[in-house]
C-alpha cells in the first residue's frame, strides 16, 4: 500500500466525489460526512507519508528520481509517431522535500476547508463533488512529476473553483469567477507552450529505441538535466534562436513565469485575487488563499527554475523587483481597503511578494524562506479567511467600518484573530516571522554570495514589515477595539462567540502556526536537502550553460 | 488496339469496384432507400432510419477489410479515386458522423426523403476524401453541396427556404470560382490528376502568380466547404436554420471531405512557394474571426457556427504544415472534433426541442437538469481544449506539430501563429463557457419545470459521447496508433 | 493568336457573371450571374483540351459542369418558387430574416 | 575562545526562573476568562521564585565568567541557527533588574488592579513581558534576541492598550507598536547585514571573530572556519547604525521617541515595569551588548542621539502637567543620558545609569500610581469626575500621603543628582566620561557634555516643580479641599514603594556617596575587544572632582530654582497657571507638545504614507487592472467590431459616405441588404485582396 | 484564316449579349440574351472540336437551364403587361470588382506558355470511349447528383403548406 500512497492520497476524493454524485441531494448530512471522511483519509494518507519523511535520511547526490520518495511510474500514453520518434507520457509521481510539506499543508487545510464548508446548504451535492475534485486536483499538482500530468492537474483545477466561486459566491460572483478562469487560463495557454516546447525538445536519456530514434518525454527530471536536449531542438541550451533580441529558453522561461505568477499571484497580475476572493465563500477562500496560491511558487521551483536556470539566472533581478513591488504595493493596497477579505486578499498579495524574492535570492535562505513562507502563509491565511467568514456568516457583512469594539462583544474570538494578525504580521514565536526572516537573509546575503538580488531590494522589502504591522494593528483597533457599536442593532445578537465547529478548525492552525514559529526545523529539516539540490542544480546547470552560451557565441 | 484497351479498362473500372464497397454499400443505400420510400410512400420514417443506419455500419464494417489489405491504396478508376487509408479513415469518420447523426432520431418528423438525402451527402463526402483528380474533387463537392441545399431546406419553415437559397447561391459561386480556378490549372498542367508528378511538375514550370491565382479560386471553392474564411460568411446563417442534425453532418461531412481534399492538393499545391504561408495566414484569420464573432453571439447555434470557423482553422494549421506529424494531429484532432461537435450538437438538439434558442433560455437549467447540463459542459470544455478531455489533447498535438515545424523553419512565423492560437483559447474559452455559464450561475427566470429530461436512449448516446472524449484522453495512443497506420506523404504513387 | 480570345472571352464571361451576381436584386437574375461563371469555365476548360488533346478531360469536365448547373438551377428553382409563396417577392434584398440579433 | 564549561545547576536555575513567567503567561490566558482571584497571587509567587533565584546566581555566578548554553534550534541548508544563551556578568545583572522591578510591580499590581474585571488578562500579559524580557537579556544570538525584542513589543501593545475599549489607548498601542517596528526594521537589515558576512548570529562567535580581527589598510579580515571574510569599516558603521535603529525605536530615542508618552495609556505598573526601568532600557542593553562591533563614527551618531535625546525629553517634560507624561518624559531623557553614555564609549556608564535609573524611575512611577490610584478611589468613594493625573487638581497631598511622599522625595533628588543617592553616582560617571571623549578629540563633540549638563539641570528642574505641584502647596482636587478622604495605600503598594527607594541610596552602589563609578561597573566591563579599539583613541581624563563638582552644583541650582518658581504663594501660582495655559509662550508650547514631533510627523510621514496608500489604491482600480485587463477589452472590442462589421458596418459607412459623395456611397451600399449578395461580396473582397497580394509579390 | 473570322464573330456575339445582360433590367431580355451566349459559346465549341459538348451546351442549356430560369421568371412575377424588371444595387461595387477581377485574369493570362491549338482527332468517339472507360465511375456519380437534386427539386416543390410552425 505504501507503494500506492501517492495515488491513493490523490485519488480518494475522486472516488468520494462519485460517491457523492450517485447520492441524492436531500442527503446532505450524508454527503458531508462522506466527503469530510474523504479529505480526512486524504489527511491520514499525507500524514502517514510525512511521518515516513522524517526518517528518510537526507538524499545526498543530485537533483534526479532517487532524491524522491514513494515514487511511482507507470507508462500512460506511449505513442509511435514514426520517424519523429516516440512520445512519452509517464503516470509519475513522486515527492521530496519540496513538495512534503506544501502536501501535507494542503491536506490540512482542505480537511478545514471542509469543516468549514458545512454551512454550506445551497446544492449540497454538487459543492462537496466539485470541492473534493478540486482537491484531488491539487494534490496532484504537488506529486506530479511528469510535466503533462502536472498541467493536467493544474488546468483541471480551474473548473471546480470557477463553478465554485461562481455558484456559490457572493454578490459579484460571476464576474470574480470569470475574471479568475480567464486570468489563470491565460497563465496556463503560456505554460502550455512551454510545455509544448519542452516535450519537443527533450529526450528520454534511460529509454533509446533500437532504432536510434528518440523518446521525446515530458518528465520533469529529466526536462532539469540540460544534456536531455536534443542537438539542434530550439530549446537546446546551445541554440542561438532568438525572436526580437530575447532567446527562446528565455521566452519560454518568461512563459513559464508569467504563468505561474498570474497563479502566485503577483502584481501586475494579481488583480483577480482580491475579486475572487470577496466572492468566493468562505472555504473557498480558504482553499484558494492557502493553497492555490502556492501552487505559483511551488510550480516556480519544480519547473521553471531547474529547467531554464540560466534565464531564471539572467532575469533574476526582474524577479527580486516583482517580489518587492507586490511586498509594497500590496502592503499599501491592503491599507486602503475597507472590506476585510479584501484587506486580507491583499495581505496575500503583499506576502507572497517574498516568495518571490526569496526566489529570486538564489540562496539557500532564499529558497528555504519561499518554501517556508508559503507553507506558513497557507495556514495563516486560511485562519484568516476563516475569521472573515466567521463574521460575514453572522452578519453578511464584511465591511471593516461597520464594526467596532467587537473585543467586547467576542473576546475570544478577538483573542484568535489577534493571533492570527500576529502571525501574519511576522511576530516572533509565529509561523509568519521564519518565512519572512530566511528571506531576508537569504535576499541580504545574495549580493554577496551570488549576486542575483541587490540589497537595496531587501532592504525594500523590510518596509513591507511596517506595512502588514499598519493595517493589521489599524484594523484591530477599528474593528475590535474601542466601544462596541455595529451598523445595525440586531448585528448585537447575531455576533455570537465561536461554536465549536469554528474551534475545530482554528485549533489545529493556531497549534501548527506556533509549533512551526518556535520549531521550525520540524519543517526546515524535511526540505534542507532538497532545496540544496535544486539550488546547486540551478547554478550549476545555469552558469554552465551561460559560459557555453558566451564561448559559442563569440 | 482499342477493343483490347476497352476491355482492359472496362475489367479495371470493374476490379475498381471491390474497393469501393463503402462508396457502393451507400449507393446502393440510397437507391435502395428511395425505393423502400416509394413503396411506403413516406409514411416510414422509422424503417428508413433503421435502414440506413444499417447501410451506415456495412459501409464502415466494408473499410475494414480495405484497410488491412491496402496498406500502400492504389489509384481506381483510370486514377479517378484512390482508396488509400488517409480515404478510408476520413470515410471511416464520415460514416461515424452520419451514424451520430442517425443517433439524432426522428425526433424532427422529418420527412422520409431526409434519410437518402443525408447518404447522398454522405456520399459525396466519402467521394470527396479519396479523389484524385479535381474533376472527381468538384463531382463530390457538387453531391455534398447539393444535398446540403436540400437538407437546409427540410423543415420547410420559412428561413429554411431562405437559408437554403442563400446557401445554394453561395455555394454555386464559390463552385464557380472553383471551375475558374480548375480551368486554370488545367490549362497550366494539361491535367487534373493532382497526384500525379506530371501535374506538379507542371505546376512548377508554371508562371507563378498565375498558378497562384488559380490556387486560390480552387480554394475559395473548397474553404467554402470547410467553411474557412474569407468563405464562411454562410455558415451562421445555415447553422443557425437547418434542422439541428443536418447542422451537426455540416460541421463534420463536408469539413473532413474538403480537408482531405486540401490534405492532397497541398502535397501538390507547396511546390508553389508561399503556398502554405497563404494558407496558414488563411487559417490564423479563420481562428481569430471565428472567435471573435463567437463572442457576442446570442444564439447558441450562432454560437456554434462561429466556433466552426474558428475550428476549422486550427484543423487547416496542420494541413498547411503539411509534415507527418502535423498529418497525425489534425487526424487526430478531426476525429476528436466529430464527438465533441456532435455532443455538442446533440444536447442544443434536445434544448431546441424545448424551445430554447439563445443562452438567455438556458439560464439555471443546471440545478434540475444536471446530467444534460454536465454533458453540456464536457463538450464545451473539449472544444475549449481543457483537460482532461481529448480537445486538450487534440489542440496540444496541434500546437505540438507547429512548434515541431517551426524549429525546423527559419522564421518566427510559426511562434507567431502558435502564440495566436494558443492565445485563441483564452478567447474561445468566453463563448464556450457561456452554457455552462448560464446553466449553472445564473437564475432560471422562466419557469422551467415543464422542460422534459432526457430520456434514457438520449443520455445513452450523451454517455457514449462524453466516454469517447475522455477514453481518448486517457489513451490516445490507442487511436494514435491507427492513425500512424496511414501512410505520410499523403502521395506516394 | 487564337489563344488569347478564349482566354480574353472567358475572363470577360466570368467577370460579367460576378457583376451580375453582385448587382442584381433579382435571385433569377442572380442564378443567370452564375450561369455565365460556369460557361467562363467551360469556355476554358473546352479551349485548354484543344491544347492537351491526348486526354479528353476538358471536355468532359465540361460536359459534367452542365449537367450539374443544370440540376442545380432546378434544385435553385424548386427553392425560389416555395419561397416566392412565402415571402412574396424574389428580391433578394427583401430575403434576408436572418440577420444577426 | 576559552569557555567556561556549562554548570548544570546554574543553568537549570536559569531555565526555571525564566519560564516560571512564561507559565504564568500560559495559564492567564487559559484562565483569562474566569473570574477568579488566585491568579495574581499565584504569579506574583511565580515570579517570586524567579527573583530569587535570580538573586541566587547572582550572588553564587558572581565574578564567574562568561559561561554559554547553547542547542541546536535549526538549521537551513548548511547553516546552523542554535539556540544560545549567555551568562556573564552583565546578564547577571540584567536578570537581577528585570525579575525584582517585576516582581515588586506585581507585588504593586495586587492592590492596583484589584478591582479591574481584566485582570486576569493583565497579570498573564506581565508574564509573558518577564519572560520575553529575560529572553532578552539571556539571548547570546542576535536572532533570539530579535524574537523577544518583537515579544516585549507585543506585551507592550497589550498592555498599553489593556483598556482596549479606551480610543485613545487602543490608538496609544498601535502607534506604540507601529514605531517600534519602524525601528526594528534597522536591526532586522543589520542582523541580516550580519549574517550576509559572517554567516553567523550568534554575539559570542562575532565576538571571538573581532577579537582575532585583523586589520589591513581598508579592510578587516576575520578567520571562519578557515575562511577568511573581509570587510570595509564603512559596512561596520552601517550595521552599527542599523543595530541602533532597534535601539532608537525601543528605547524612544530621538526622532522616534514619540510613542512613549501615549504610552502612558497603559495602566501605571506597566509604565513603571515596562515603559520605565526595563524594556524601554532594552536598547541600551543591547547596544552594550554588541557595542563591540560599533565603530566610532557610529558611537559618533550614538552619542549625539543620546545627548539630542536628553534635552528634547527634559525639556519636554518642563511644561506637562500630566504626572505621568512628565516622568514619561524623563524617562526619554535619561535614556538618551545612557545612549549618550554609550556613545562616549562609556558602556558600563551607561549600564550603571541603567541599573539606578529602573530603581529610581520604576519607583516614581509606582509613587505617581500610587497618588492616581488613591484620588480614583476618592473620585469613586465621592462621586467626583475629574483627571486623576493632572498635577494642577493636585496639590498638598504629602498631608494625606506621607509615604508616598517620603518615597517620591527620596526618588526625585536620585534622578535630580544629589549627592547621597544612586542617581548622582551614575550620572556623574556618564558627565565625566562625556568629559574626557570631548576633551580627547575636541571640536563639535564639547555640544555632547554640555547638553548632558543641561538635561541634568533640566531634570533636576522639573523633577522639583513635579514635587512642588504635587506634594505641596494647597490642595486643588475637586471636592477633596484639606479635608480628609485621601487617604494612603495600602501595603502591597507602599511596601514596593519603599524598597525601591531604598534601592535609590547610595550605599548600594558605592561607599562613598560622591566616589566615582560602582563596583557595578567593574561587573559587567569586560576585556574582550571592540572595533572602535581597534582606533587608538586617545583619551583625556578629566579630573573627577571637578566635574562632580559642576555636577552637583547644576543639579542643586535645578532643584533650587524649581523650588523658588513652584512655591509661591497658592493664588499666584494658580494665576500663574491660568496666564500660563492662556497665553502661552513659543517655547512652552514647544516643550508642551513635545517639539511638534507629532505634528511633524502627522504633517510628513503619516501623510505621505495615507497618500501612497490611496494612491496605490487608486492605481490598482483604475491602472493595473485596467491595463491588464486592456487585452481582454481588445478582444471585446474587436469582437464587437466584427459583430458590427458583420451587421452595421455599412449602415455607418453609407451614411457617411453618401454625404460625401455618391460615387463611395454606392460601394458603400454595395455590401449592404441582401444578405447572401453581402456574403459574396465580401467573400470576393477578400479574394481580391489576396489577389493584390499575388500580384504586387 | 476563315474560323478565324468565324472566331471572332461569336466571340462578338458572345460579348456583346452578354454586355446586353449586363446593361438590361429587364429579366427577359436578359434570359433571351442569354441565349445568344449560349449559342456563341457552343459555336466556339464546335471550333475548339469539342462538337459533343457543344450539342450538349445547347440541349441542355438552351433546351433545360434556360427554360426552368423562363418559367421561373413567369412563376414569379404576378404582373402583366408590364416588363419584368430586376432592380440594381451595388453596381459600382460590382462593376468594380469585376473589372478588378478582369484585369487582373488578363494580366495573370500573360503566364501560359502560347502553345497552338492542335486539333483533336475522333473527338466524339474517343469521349464516347472515355465516358464508359476512364470517366466511368464520373458518369455514374454524375447519375447520382442527378437523381439527388432531382428528388430533392421535387419534394420542395412538392412540400405543401407554410411549414409546420
Amino acid at each position: 500500500m505504501m507503494n500506492y500512497l501517492l495515488s491513493l492520497i490523490i485519488w480518494t476524493p475522486v472516488a468520494g466525489a462519485l460517491i457523492v454524485l450517485l447520492m441524492k441531494d436531500k442527503q446532505a448530512t450524508a454527503i458531508r460526512w462522506i466527503s469530510l471522511a474523504a479529505v480526512l483519509l486524504q489527511l491520514a494518507g499525507s500524514s502517514i507519508l510525512l511521518f515516513q519523511f522524517y526518517q528518510f535520511p537526507e538524499s545526498s547526490g543530485g537533483y534526479s528520481i532517487e532524491s524522491f520518495h514513494f515514487v511511482e511510474k507507470a507508462n500512460w500514453i506511449t505513442m509511435d509517431l514514426g520517424s519523429w520518434g516516440v512520445l512519452s507520457i509517464d503516470y509519475l509521481l513522486g515527492v521530496d522535500g519540496l513538495s512534503v510539506p506544501l502536501l501535507w499543508m494542503s491536506t490540512l487545510i482542505l480537511v478545514i476547508g471542509m469543516i468549514s464548508s458545512w454551512s454550506i446548504t445551497k446544492q449540497v451535492k454538487g459543492y462537496f463533488a466539485l470541492y473534493l475534485l478540486l482537491s484531488s486536483s491539487i494534490i496532484g499538482c504537488f506529486v506530479a512529476l511528469d510535466f503533462f500530468l502536472f498541467y493536467i492537474f493544474f488546468e483541471f483545477m480551474l473548473l471546480p473553483m470557477y463553478f465554485l466561486i461562481g455558484i456559490w459566491g457572493g454578490v459579484r460572483r460571476e464576474y470574480a469567477s470569470i475574471k479568475f478562469f480567464l486570468y489563470t487560463l491565460v497563465g496556463s495557454v503560456l505554460i502550455l507552450v512551454a510545455m509544448i516546447g519542452l516535450y519537443i525538445s527533450v529526450s528520454d536519456p534511460t529509454e533509446i529505441l533500437a532504432d536510434g530514434r528518440l523518446v521525446r518525454t515530458f518528465n520533469l527530471l529529466h526536462m532539469s538535466d540540460p544534456a536531455n536536449f536534443i542537438a539542434g531542438s530550439i530549446l537546446d541550451p546551445t541554440s542561438l534562436k532568438e525572436w526580437g533580441g530575447v532567446s527562446i529558453r528565455s521566452l519560454a522561461f518568461l512563459f513559464l513565469f508569467v504563468g505561474f505568477i498570474i497563479k502566485l499571484p503577483a502584481v501586475p497580475f494579481h488583480t483577480w485575487l482580491p475579486d475572487a476572493h470577496v466572492e468566493a465563500p468562505t472555504p473557498v477562500s480558504v482553499v484558494l488563499a492557502g493553497i492555490l496560491l502556492k501552487i505559483g511558487g511551488y510550480g516556480l521551483l519544480r519547473i521553471a527554475y531547474p529547467i531554464f536556470p540560466e534565464a531564471a539566472l539572467d532575469y533574476s533581478w526582474w524577479v527580486g523587483f516583482l517580489g518587492v513591488v507586490a511586498i509594497i504595493y500590496g502592503g499599501f493596497n491592503a491599507m486602503a481597503q475597507s472590506d476585510l477579505k479584501k484587506l486580507i486578499a491583499y495581505s496575500s498579495v503583499s506576502h507572497m511578494g517574498f516568495v518571490l524574492l526569496g526566489i529570486a535570492a538564489g540562496t539557500t535562505e532564499g529558497y528555504s524562506g519561499a518554501v517556508f513562507q508559503m507553507v506558513s502563509h497557507g495556514f495563516i491565511s486560511a485562519a484568516l479567511f476563516l475569521i472573515a467568514g466567521v463574521l460575514y456568516d453572522r452578519t453578511h457583512d464584511r465591511m471593516i467600518e461597520n464594526y467596532s469594539g467587537l473585543a467586547e462583544k467576542m473576546p475570544y474570538f478577538t483573542a484568535v484573530t489577534v493571533f492570527f494578525f500576529f502571525a501574519s504580521l511576522g511576530l516572533p514565536g509565529l509561523s509568519g516571522f521564519i518565512g519572512e526572516l530566511l528571506v531576508f537573509l537569504g535576499a541580504f546575503q545574495s549580493s554577496s554570495v551570488n549576486g542575483q538580488v541587490p540589497q537595496w531590494m531587501a532592504v525594500l522589502a523590510t518596509f513591507g514589515l511596517v506595512l502588514s504591522a499598519a493595517y493589521y494593528l489599524w484594523t484591530l483597533q477599528r474593528m475590535f477595539y474601542g466601544r462596541l457599536a455595529l451598523r445595525e442593532v440586531a448585528w448585537k445578537d447575531m455576533l455570537t462567540e465561536l461554536t465549536n465547529r469554528e474551534w475545530l478548525m482554528f485549533i489545529p492552525l493556531v497549534f501548527i502556526v506556533l509549533l512551526l514559529g518556535i520549531f521550525p526545523h520540524f519543517l526546515l529539516d524535511l526540505m534542507n536537502g532538497s532545496i540544496n539540490q535544486l539550488k546547486e542544480l540551478v547554478f550549476e546547470n545555469g552558469k554552465t550553460i551561460i559560459q557555453s552560451l558566451n564561448s559559442g557565441g563569440s | 488496339m482499342h477493343k483490347e484497351g476497352l476491355s482492359f479498362q472496362l475489367l479495371e473500372a470493374l476490379g475498381s469496384l471491390n474497393q469501393v464497397g463503402p462508396e457502393l454499400a451507400i449507393g446502393a443505400g440510397i437507391i435502395l432507400l428511395l425505393i423502400v420510400d416509394l413503396i411506403t410512400s413516406g409514411k416510414r420514417p422509422l424503417l428508413l432510419l433503421v435502414l440506413s443506419m444499417l447501410f451506415a455500419f456495412v459501409a464502415l464494417w466494408l473499410i475494414l477489410p480495405l484497410w488491412v489489405q491496402m496498406p500502400e491504396g492504389g489509384l481506381l478508376f483510370s486514377g479517378q479515386l484512390i482508396a488509400d487509408r488517409h480515404a478510408l479513415f476520413s470515410k471511416a469518420i464520415i460514416l461515424l458522423a452520419l451514424a451520430l447523426t442517425l443517433l439524432f432520431g426522428t425526433g424532427l418528423q422529418l420527412r422520409t426523403e431526409y434519410y437518402y438525402i443525408l447518404l447522398s451527402l454522405t456520399l459525396g463526402g466519402m467521394l470527396m476524401v479519396s479523389s484524385t483528380t479535381l474533376l472527381s474533387v468538384y463531382l463530390g463537392l457538387e453531391l455534398a453541396s447539393i444535398s446540403g441545399y436540400i437538407l437546409t431546406v427540410f423543415g420547410f419553415k420559412k428561413l429554411n427556404f431562405e437559408a437554403g437559397i442563400k446557401y445554394l447561391l453561395f455555394g454555386a459561386f464559390a463552385s464557380g470560382l472553383m471551375l475558374y480556378g480548375i480551368s486554370l490549372l488545367y490549362g497550366l498542367t494539361g491535367s487534373l490528376a493532382f497526384t500525379t508528378e506530371a501535374f506538379t511538375t507542371q505546376l512548377q514550370q508554371a508562371n507563378e502568380p498565375l498558378a497562384l491565382f488559380a490556387i486560390v479560386l480552387v480554394l475559395m471553392g473548397i474553404f467554402f466547404k470547410i467553411a474557412l474564411f474569407p468563405m464562411h460568411l454562410w455558415t451562421p446563417d445555415i447553422y443557425q436554420t437547418a434542422p439541428v442534425p443536418v447542422a451537426a453532418i455540416f460541421s463534420v461531412v463536408p469539413k473532413i471531405g474538403g480537408l482531405i481534399v486540401l490534405l492532397r492538393l497541398t502535397e501538390s499545391f507547396s511546390v508553389v512557394s508561399s503556398y502554405s504561408q497563404l494558407l496558414i495566414f488563411m487559417a490564423s484569420v479563420s481562428i481569430v474571426f471565428g472567435n471573435m464573432a463567437a463572442l457576442n453571439q446570442n444564439n447558441v447555434r450562432r454560437m456554434l457556427a462561429y466556433s466552426s470557423i474558428a475550428q476549422a482553422g486550427f484543423l487547416v494549421l496542420p494541413i498547411a504544415i503539411n509534415d507527418g506529424f502535423a498529418v497525425t494531429s489534425f487526424y487526430f484532432y478531426i476525429f476528436i472534433y466529430l464527438f465533441m461537435n456532435y455532443l455538442a450538437f446533440y444536447l442544443v438538439d434536445h434544448m431546441e426541442r424545448e424551445q430554447k434558442f439563445s443562452f438567455n433560455d438556458y439560464k439555471g437549467l443546471g440545478k434540475k437538469h444536471a446530467f444534460l447540463a454536465v454533458a453540456f459542459l464536457v463538450a464545451m470544455m473539449s472544444l475549449v481544449g481543457f483537460p482532461p478531455l481529448a480537445g486538450f489533447t487534440g489542440k496540444l498535438y496541434i500546437f505540438s506539430s507547429l512548434w515541431n515545424e517551426w524549429q525546423t523553419s527559419s522564421g518566427n512565423l510559426l511562434l507567431i501563429v502558435l502564440l495566436l492560437a494558443a492565445g485563441n483559447t483564452v478567447v474561445a474559452l468566453f463563448y464556450y463557457l457561456k452554457i455552462p455559464y448560464f446553466m449553472f450561475l445564473k437564475v432560471e427566470e422562466k419557469d422551467t419545470s415543464g422542460m422534459e429530461t432526457l430520456t434514457a436512449g438520449q443520455v445513452m448516446t450523451a454517455c457514449l459521447l462524453v466516454f469517447m472524449l475522455v477514453f481518448f484522453f486517457l489513451k490516445p495512443d490507442s487511436l494514435i496508433q491507427v492513425i500512424q497506420q496511414i501512410p505520410f506523404p499523403v502521395t506516394q504513387l | 493568336m487564337g489563344n488569347s480570345i478564349y482566354l480574353l472571352l472567358s475572363a470577360f464571361v466570368f467577370s460579367a457573371g460576378v457583376a451580375l451576381v453582385l448587382t442584381r436584386q433579382n435571385v433569377i437574375a442572380v442564378l443567370i450571374g452564375v450561369e455565365l461563371v460556369f460557361n467562363a469555365a467551360n469556355i476554358n476548360f473546352v479551349y485548354f483540351n484543344a491544347l492537351y488533346p491526348e486526354r479528353l478531360d476538358g471536355q468532359f469536365f465540361t460536359l459534367v459542369v452542365i449537367t450539374i448547373a443544370a440540376a442545380e438551377t432546378a434544385l435553385a428553382l424548386a427553392i425560389i418558387l416555395k419561397l416566392y409563396r412565402t415571402y412574396h417577392t424574389t428580391n433578394l434584398d427583401e430575403i434576408s430574416n436572418l440577420v444577426e440579433e | 575562545m576559552e569557555q567556561q564549561p556549562t554548570n548544570i545547576w546554574i543553568w537549570s536555575a536559569i531555565a526555571v526562573l525564566w519560564l516560571l513567567p512564561l507559565l504564568s503567561f500560559v495559564i492567564g490566558l487559559v484562565l483569562w476568562r474566569r473570574r477568579k482571584d488566585g491568579l495574581g497571587k499565584f504569579s506574583t509567587s511565580l515570579l517570586a521564585v524567579s527573583t530569587l533565584l535570580s538573586w541566587a546566581i547572582f550572588g553564587v555566578n558572581f565574578g564567574v565568567p562568561e559561561s554559554f548554553f547553547s542547542v541546536s534550534w535549526w538549521t537551513v541548508g548548511d547553516t546552523e541557527f542554535s539556540f544560545s544563551l549567555a551568562l556573564s556578568g552583565i546578564t547577571q545583572l540584567l536578570l537581577v533588574i528585570v525579575s525584582t522591578v517585576s516582581l515588586l510591580v506585581h507585588v504593586y499590581s495586587l492592590e492596583y488592579m484589584k478591582d479591574d474585571p481584566g485582570k486576569n488578562r493583565y497579570f498573564a500579559c506581565l508574564g509573558l513581558f518577564t519572560f520575553s524580557m529575560l529572553g532578552i537579556v539571556l539571548s547570546d544570538s542576535l536572532l533570539l534576541i530579535f524574537c523577544f525584542w518583537e515579544l516585549v513589543g507585543t506585551s507592550s501593545y497589550f498592555l498599553i492598550g489593556f483598556w482596549y475599549k479606551k480610543e485613545s489607548a487602543a490608538l496609544a498601542s498601535f502607534k506604540a507598536f507601529l514605531v517600534n517596528r519602524v525601528g526594528d526594521l534597522g536591526f532586522l537589515i543589520g542582523i541580516c547585514l550580519i549574517y550576509a558576512i559572517f554567516k553567523t548570529l550568534s554575539i559570542s562567535e562575532l565576538q571571538g571573530m573581532v577579537d582575532a580581527i585583523q586589520w589591513k589598510g581598508e579592510v578587516f579580515n576575520f578567520e571562519k572556519n578557515g575562511e577568511l571574510i573581509s570587510s570595509s569599516p564603512f559596512m561596520f558603521t552601517v550595521i552599527s547604525i542599523c543595530l541602533l535603529g532597534g535601539a532608537v525605536g525601543k528605547s524612544a530615542q530621538f526622532p522616534l521617541q514619540v510613542w512613549l508618552p501615549d504610552a502612558m495609556e497603559g495602566p501605571t505598573p506597566v509604565s513603571a515595569l515596562i515603559h520605565a526601568a526595563t524594556m524601554v532600557a532594552a536598547g541600551i542593553y543591547f547596544i552594550a551588548r554588541v557595542f563591540f562591533l560599533f565603530t566610532p563614527p557610529a558611537l559618533f551618531i550614538v552619542a549625539f542621539i543620546g545627548a539630542i535625546t536628553a534635552v528634547m525629553g527634559a525639556v519636554a517634560a518642563i511644561s506637562q502637567y500630566d504626572i505621568k507624561k512628565v516622568l514619561a518624559f524623563s524617562t526619554i531623557s535619561q535614556l538618551g543620558f545612557m545612549v549618550l553614555a554609550l556613545g562616549v564609549g562609556g558602556r558600563e556608564e551607561g549600564l550603571f545609569h541603567l541599573a539606578t535609573h529602573a530603581a529610581f524611575k520604576a519607583g516614581l512611577f509606582l509613587a505617581a500610581g500610587s497618588i492616581i490610584h488613591a484620588l480614583h478611589r476618592f473620585a469613586h468613594e465621592t462621586h467626583a469626575h475629574f483627571d486623576a493625573q493632572d498635577m494642577r487638581l493636585m496639590g498638598g497631598i504629602r498631608r494625606f500621603m506621607p509615604t508616598t511622599f517620603l518615597v517620591f522625595l527620596l526618588l526625585a533628588l536620585a534622578i535630580s543628582g544629589i549627592p547621597m543617592f544612586s542617581g548622582f553616582l551614575s550620572k556623574d560617571a556618564i558627565i565625566t566620561k562625556a568629559f574626557s571623549w570631548a576633551s580627547a578629540e575636541g571640536g563639535v563633540r564639547w555640544i555632547v557634555p554640555m547638553l548632558a549638563l543641561f538635561s541634568a539641570f533640566l531634570t533636576a528642574f522639573y523633577m522639583s516643580r513635579l514635587v512642588m505641584l504635587v506634594f505641596f502647596g494647597s490642595n486643588k482636587t475637586p471636592l477633596l479641599g484639606n479635608k480628609g478622604g485621601l487617604t494612603e495605600n495600602g501595603k502591597l503598594i507602599t511596601i514596593p514603594l519603599l524598597v525601591l527607594a531604598a534601592g535609590s541610596l547610595w550605599i548600594w552602589f558605592n561607599w562613598n556617596p560622591f566616589g566615582q563609578g560602582s563596583w557595578l561597573m567593574d561587573l559587567v566591563a569586560t576585556d574582550r575587544s571592540t572595533i572602535s579599539g581597534l582606533y587608538l583613541e586617545t583619551t583625556n581624563e578629566i579630573p573627577h572632582k571637578t566635574i562632580a563638582i559642576i555636577s552637583i552644583l547644576v543639579s542643586l541650582t535645578g532643584v533650587g530654582l524649581g523650588y523658588v518658581m513652584y512655591d509661591e504663594d497658592e493664588h499666584q501660582a494658580i494665576a500663574e497657571l491660568e496666564e500660563k495655559t492662556s497665553k502661552p509662550g513659543f517655547w512652552s508650547e514647544l516643550s508642551f507638545n513635545n517639539w511638534y514631533l507629532n505634528e511633524l510627523y502627522d504633517q510628513t510621514v503619516v501623510y505621505s504614507f495615507n497618500q501612497l496608500t490611496k494612491a496605490s489604491s487608486w492605481a490598482d482600480r483604475r491602472v493595473i487592472d485596467p491595463v491588464v485587463n486592456l487585452t481582454g477589452v481588445l478582444m471585446v472590442v474587436t469582437s464587437v467590431v466584427v459583430g458590427w462589421f458583420d451587421k452595421k458596418v455599412v449602415d455607418g459607412l453609407v451614411q457617411l459616405t453618401v454625404r460625401i459623395t455618391e460615387f463611395f456611397g454606392n460601394i458603400a451600399r454595395s455590401f449592404q441588404g441582401g444578405a447572401v449578395q453581402k456574403y459574396i461580396a465580401w467573400s470576393l473582397f477578400f479574394t481580391l485582396l489576396v489577389v493584390t497580394w499575388i500580384l504586387i509579390k | 484564316m476563315d474560323t478565324g473570322v468565324i472566331h471572332y464573330i461569336l466571340a462578338a456575339l458572345v460579348v456583346l449579349s452578354v454586355l446586353g445582360i449586363l446593361v438590361t433590367r429587364n429579366l427577359l431580355y436578359a434570359a433571351f440574351l442569354l441565349v445568344l451566349t449560349f449559342l456563341g459559346v457552343a459555336g466556339l465549341f464546335v471550333l475548339a472540336q469539342a462538337d459533343f459538348v457543344a450539342v450538349t451546351q445547347l440541349m441542355i442549356y438552351i433546351g433545360g437551364v434556360l427554360i426552368l430560369l423562363v418559367f421561373g421568371i413567369m412563376l414569379t412575377n404576378r404582373v402583366a403587361g408590364q416588363p419584368i424588371l430586376t432592380q440594381l444595387n451595388r453596381t459600382v461595387l460590382g462593376v468594380l470588382f469585376s473589372v478588378a477581377l478582369f484585369t487582373s485574369i488578363v494580366y495573370l493570362s500573360q503566364g501560359f506558355h502560347s502553345t497552338e491549338a492542335v486539333v483533336v482527332p475522333h473527338a466524339i468517339q474517343r469521349l464516347g470511349m472515355a465516358i464508359l472507360t476512364d470517366y466511368f465511375i464520373l458518369f455514374e456519380i454524375v447519375g447520382v447528383v442527378l437523381l439527388v437534386a432531382l428528388v430533392g427539386a421535387a419534394t420542395i416543390a412538392r412540400f405543401k403548406g407554410e411549414g409546420h410552425g
